[in-house]
């Protein structure tokens, strides 16, 4: 979806001009002057190229509404088209070790111009810059909701139940790619970004679903 | 036998455990309150005005006939009207876009390699001292950005632009951070910048001393490092897309007391 | 029990031999003439006690150690050692988890109080103490733990 | 040459207080460069402080004090227009003195 999404970014600028036209005085137009901004004023440095100044369609039209809430539709279509991203586990096997997920959960390092490598082992999940997790850390972010027995308030008491399979798919579809179910979500998308592998992500959701994580406790 | 430290270590340990009941906000606040006295920004204050009206460079000439916006030679509330248009180059500027021009055109150094220097070294030490100092000549000031030319009203809306601007890896933007009051990273808060956040917050506390690396921060390398952690590329020192976006968070700070160079942590 | 002590005196003492022979290589870079390279390598308080040719120092509520509860960075940490007490020839900052336990040391007279604060880092969470060197000998103490929180964004 | 250093002395009641700020790196030595060679010690390790003159105050300090050290003590009498001067001697045998007045 990054790859071909940026062919959609280019119609959904074209629908924007065209309501500019619609106004009685042409303003300035900014969006093209910001690109060629961007464009000049950035380079390249170590891992951290200038290719990843492309958005795609997702994130160019949650940039051009500067804060401001998408029309349903709009919201509905780019969930839609993040959700149809998400890669269940190959193996069928949704829960890893939460201890490992922890230590994930404590890196917020990776893919910066100083990391040396872009290689998923290289990444850490950055959950605590945005979420509380385990009671016993105390320095959490706050962008996120609280995480904090996120497992047992949704009444997980064994992952692998069949009654706690919708909690499950949700879970891993939102570490995946979390614009599948809030369109501007601030969540990097872990899995459909290639951010974190699948044994990676497998550990995030033993540390927020296993009922001996310490976010359950 | 003589009595073990370790001995009553444990013991005081162990007795001083409701003390930690107390919030770590509350102990965060403290710690911050405790450093207030002794900003090691003011080495740096003392440092940029030594610069400011030293001889040097090529022509061997101070700052001292540099127009920060109003006049030449005239720093006191200076600081507090950048970014601003400037007639001479034909560009918005911010204060270190302007201190390059005026090292380049009164000192007759090249701007071009000064921007090209790391942080921190060469020219760009002496940069963050003459930062520290003229933004101490309008410590207290309110921000107060003018937008009348329309170069300037240009650059406030594609500062817009690129502080929701989301891309790279992560999907992050400036606003991804900076766009909800009462929010933090960790422990540290997070103002909105889409906003004035009140005196000597946010944009009104930079330039600043960064306690975590002992170096005093212009506006460049806060932004540098922001887009560091955003997982963009590289922003060029005194590139548009930075001027931009002082210009948007200056602009809306208006009224805002500024504190710089503050301290941080 | 005694073994560790023993080992670390013995080490303490080896320490004192190659400084004394000017083979450590801080103590080769020493240039303050009465600087105290082997207090400011011992590694823990047992080793510093010796090195200062101290007795073990006893806890005291004359003695005050000033610091915050919690530290949002450990590169710079306020402290402060004060002591209501008459008589006293040094007062110590000392940070337990660190590398080297010593971080200052001040010479009082009679021209000051025995009240000294500053600043030093921390590489994680750990006990601070003050510790006055009395004029008879005497070592005592205040101690408190501070906690050192980790910085946003990890990068 | 080194940066000055900042020194405030204000006379209150019976006492002066002086706080100083001293422009200095601090080096531990247990830190490494990006090309990963340790950088070597650098650090501040005696300080002395006189009134009018005489020595009122001397320290030793460590690696461990802060990167552009903070100090602060108090002299004992004191009263405005009194000299209060600050020296510091690094491992690599660098030196300097500042002076200021009390207000």
């Amino acid at each position: 979806m990054r790859k071909t999404s940026i062919g959609a970014a280019a119609g959904l600028a074209v629908v924007v001009g065209l309501a500019g036209c619609a106004a009685l005085a042409p303003s300035p137009d900014y969006d093209a002057m910001l690109a060629e901004m961007m464009k000049t004023s950035f380079r390249g440095e170590g891992i951290a190229t200038v290719d990843r100044l492309q958005q795609d369609a997702s994130n160019a039209e949650c940039s051009k509404s500067v804060g401001k809430p998408l029309p349903q539709a709009r919201a509905q279509a780019i969930e839609q088209a993040n959700l149809a991203t998400v890669k269940m586990p190959s193996d069928g096997k949704f829960i890893g070790d939460w201890k490992e997920g922890e230590k994930l959960a404590q890196n917020g390092r990776g893919m910066t111009w100083t990391d040396k490598s872009s290689a998923t082992a290289s990444n850490g999940g950055n959950c605590y810059n945005c979420h509380q997790l385990s009671k016993s850390e105390i320095s959490f972010g706050t962008i996120g909701p609280s995480l904090y027995n996120y497992g047992k308030i949704r009444g997980v008491a064994d992952p692998a139940d069949p009654a706690a399979k919708p909690i499950v798919d949700y879970t891993w579809s939102k570490l995946y790619n979390a614009k599948a179910y809030n369109a501007c979500s601030g969540m990097p998308r872990f899995g459909h970004a290639g951010m974190l592998d699948e044994t990676q992500l497998k550990h995030l959701m033993a540390l927020l679903l296993d009922p001996k994580s310490p976010v359950n406790q | 036998m003589k009595p073990s430290l370790i001995a009553c270590a444990l013991l005081s340990a162990a007795m001083a455990a409701p003390a930690q009941q107390k919030s770590a906000a509350d102990g965060i606040a403290e710690y911050r309150k405790m450093l207030e006295d002794g900003n090691p920004a003011e080495l740096y204050e003392a440092k940029g005005e030594g610069l400011w009206k030293q001889a040097r460079g090529p022509k061997n000439a101070s700052l001292e006939q540099c127009d920060l916006g109003k006049g030449p030679g005239k720093v006191k509330g200076a600081f507090v009207e950048l970014p601003r248009y400037f007639a001479d180059t034909q560009r918005v500027q911010d204060l270190e876009s302007r201190l390059l021009s005026c090292m380049q055109t009164l000192q007759g150094f090249n701007a071009d390699e000064i921007a090209k220097t790391p942080f921190g070294k060469g020219e760009q030490a002496n940069i963050e001292a003459l930062v520290a100092y003229v933004s101490a000549e309008s410590r207290g000031m309110k921000m107060n950005l003018p937008q009348g030319h329309a170069e300037e009203k240009k650059m406030f809306e594609l500062g817009k632009r690129a502080f929701f601007y989301r891309a790279g890896p992560y999907d992050f933007s400036c606003a991804s951070c900076h766009s909800e009051e009462g929010k933090r990273i960790r422990m540290q808060d997070l103002p909105d910048l889409t906003k004035n956040p009140g005196d000597g917050i946010g944009y009104a506390a930079w330039p600043a001393y960064r306690v975590s690396s002992g170096q005093l921060w212009g506006m460049q390398r806060r932004l540098n490092d922001c887009f560091r952690q955003q997982r963009f590329p590289y922003p060029g020192y005194a590139s548009d897309v930075t001027i931009a976006l002082s210009a948007y968070m200056g602009v809306n700070a208006k009224g805002a007391e500024s504190i710089a160079p503050a301290l941080k942590r | 029990m005694h073994t560790r002590r023993d080992m670390l005196s013995h080490s303490a003492k080896v320490a004192a031999m190659l400084a004394a022979m000017g083979m450590l290589p801080a103590l080769a870079q020493a240039q303050a003439g009465s600087w105290n390279a082997a207090a400011f390598e011992a590694k823990n308080i047992d080793e510093l006690m010796k090195a200062l040719g101290a007795a073990a120092p006893a806890q005291s509520p004359d003695v005050t150690v000033t610091g915050p509860d919690i530290a949002e960075n450990g590169a710079v940490v306020p402290v402060g050692a004060s002591t209501t007490l008459a008589g006293v020839k040094r007062m110590l900052l000392l940070v337990e988890k660190n590398p080297a336990v010593l971080s200052a040391m001040f010479d009082v007279t009679d021209a000051v109080e025995p009240n000294f604060s500053t600043r030093v880092k921390m590489g994680q969470s750990s006990n601070v103490y003050a510790v006055a060197m009395m004029n008879d000998g005497k070592m005592l103490f205040a101690q408190k733990e501070v906690k050192v929180t980790l910085g946003g964004c990890g990068g | 040459m080194a940066d000055p250093m900042r020194i405030r002395a204000q006379a209150a009641g019976d006492k002066t207080t002086v706080r100083v700020l001293m422009a200095h790196e601090m080096e531990t030595g247990q830190r490494k460069d990006a090309s990963g060679k340790p950088i070597p010690a650098w650090f501040i390790q005696e300080v002395t402080a006189q009134h009018n003159g005489k020595t009122v105050m001397t320290a030793q300090w460590g690696p461990a004090v802060a990167k552009n050290p903070f100090l602060q003590f108090n002299i004992k009498g004191g009263k405005a227009g009194d000299k209060i001067a600050v020296s510091w001697v690094d491992n690599r045998g660098e030196k300097r003195t500042d002076e200021a007045t009390v207000s």
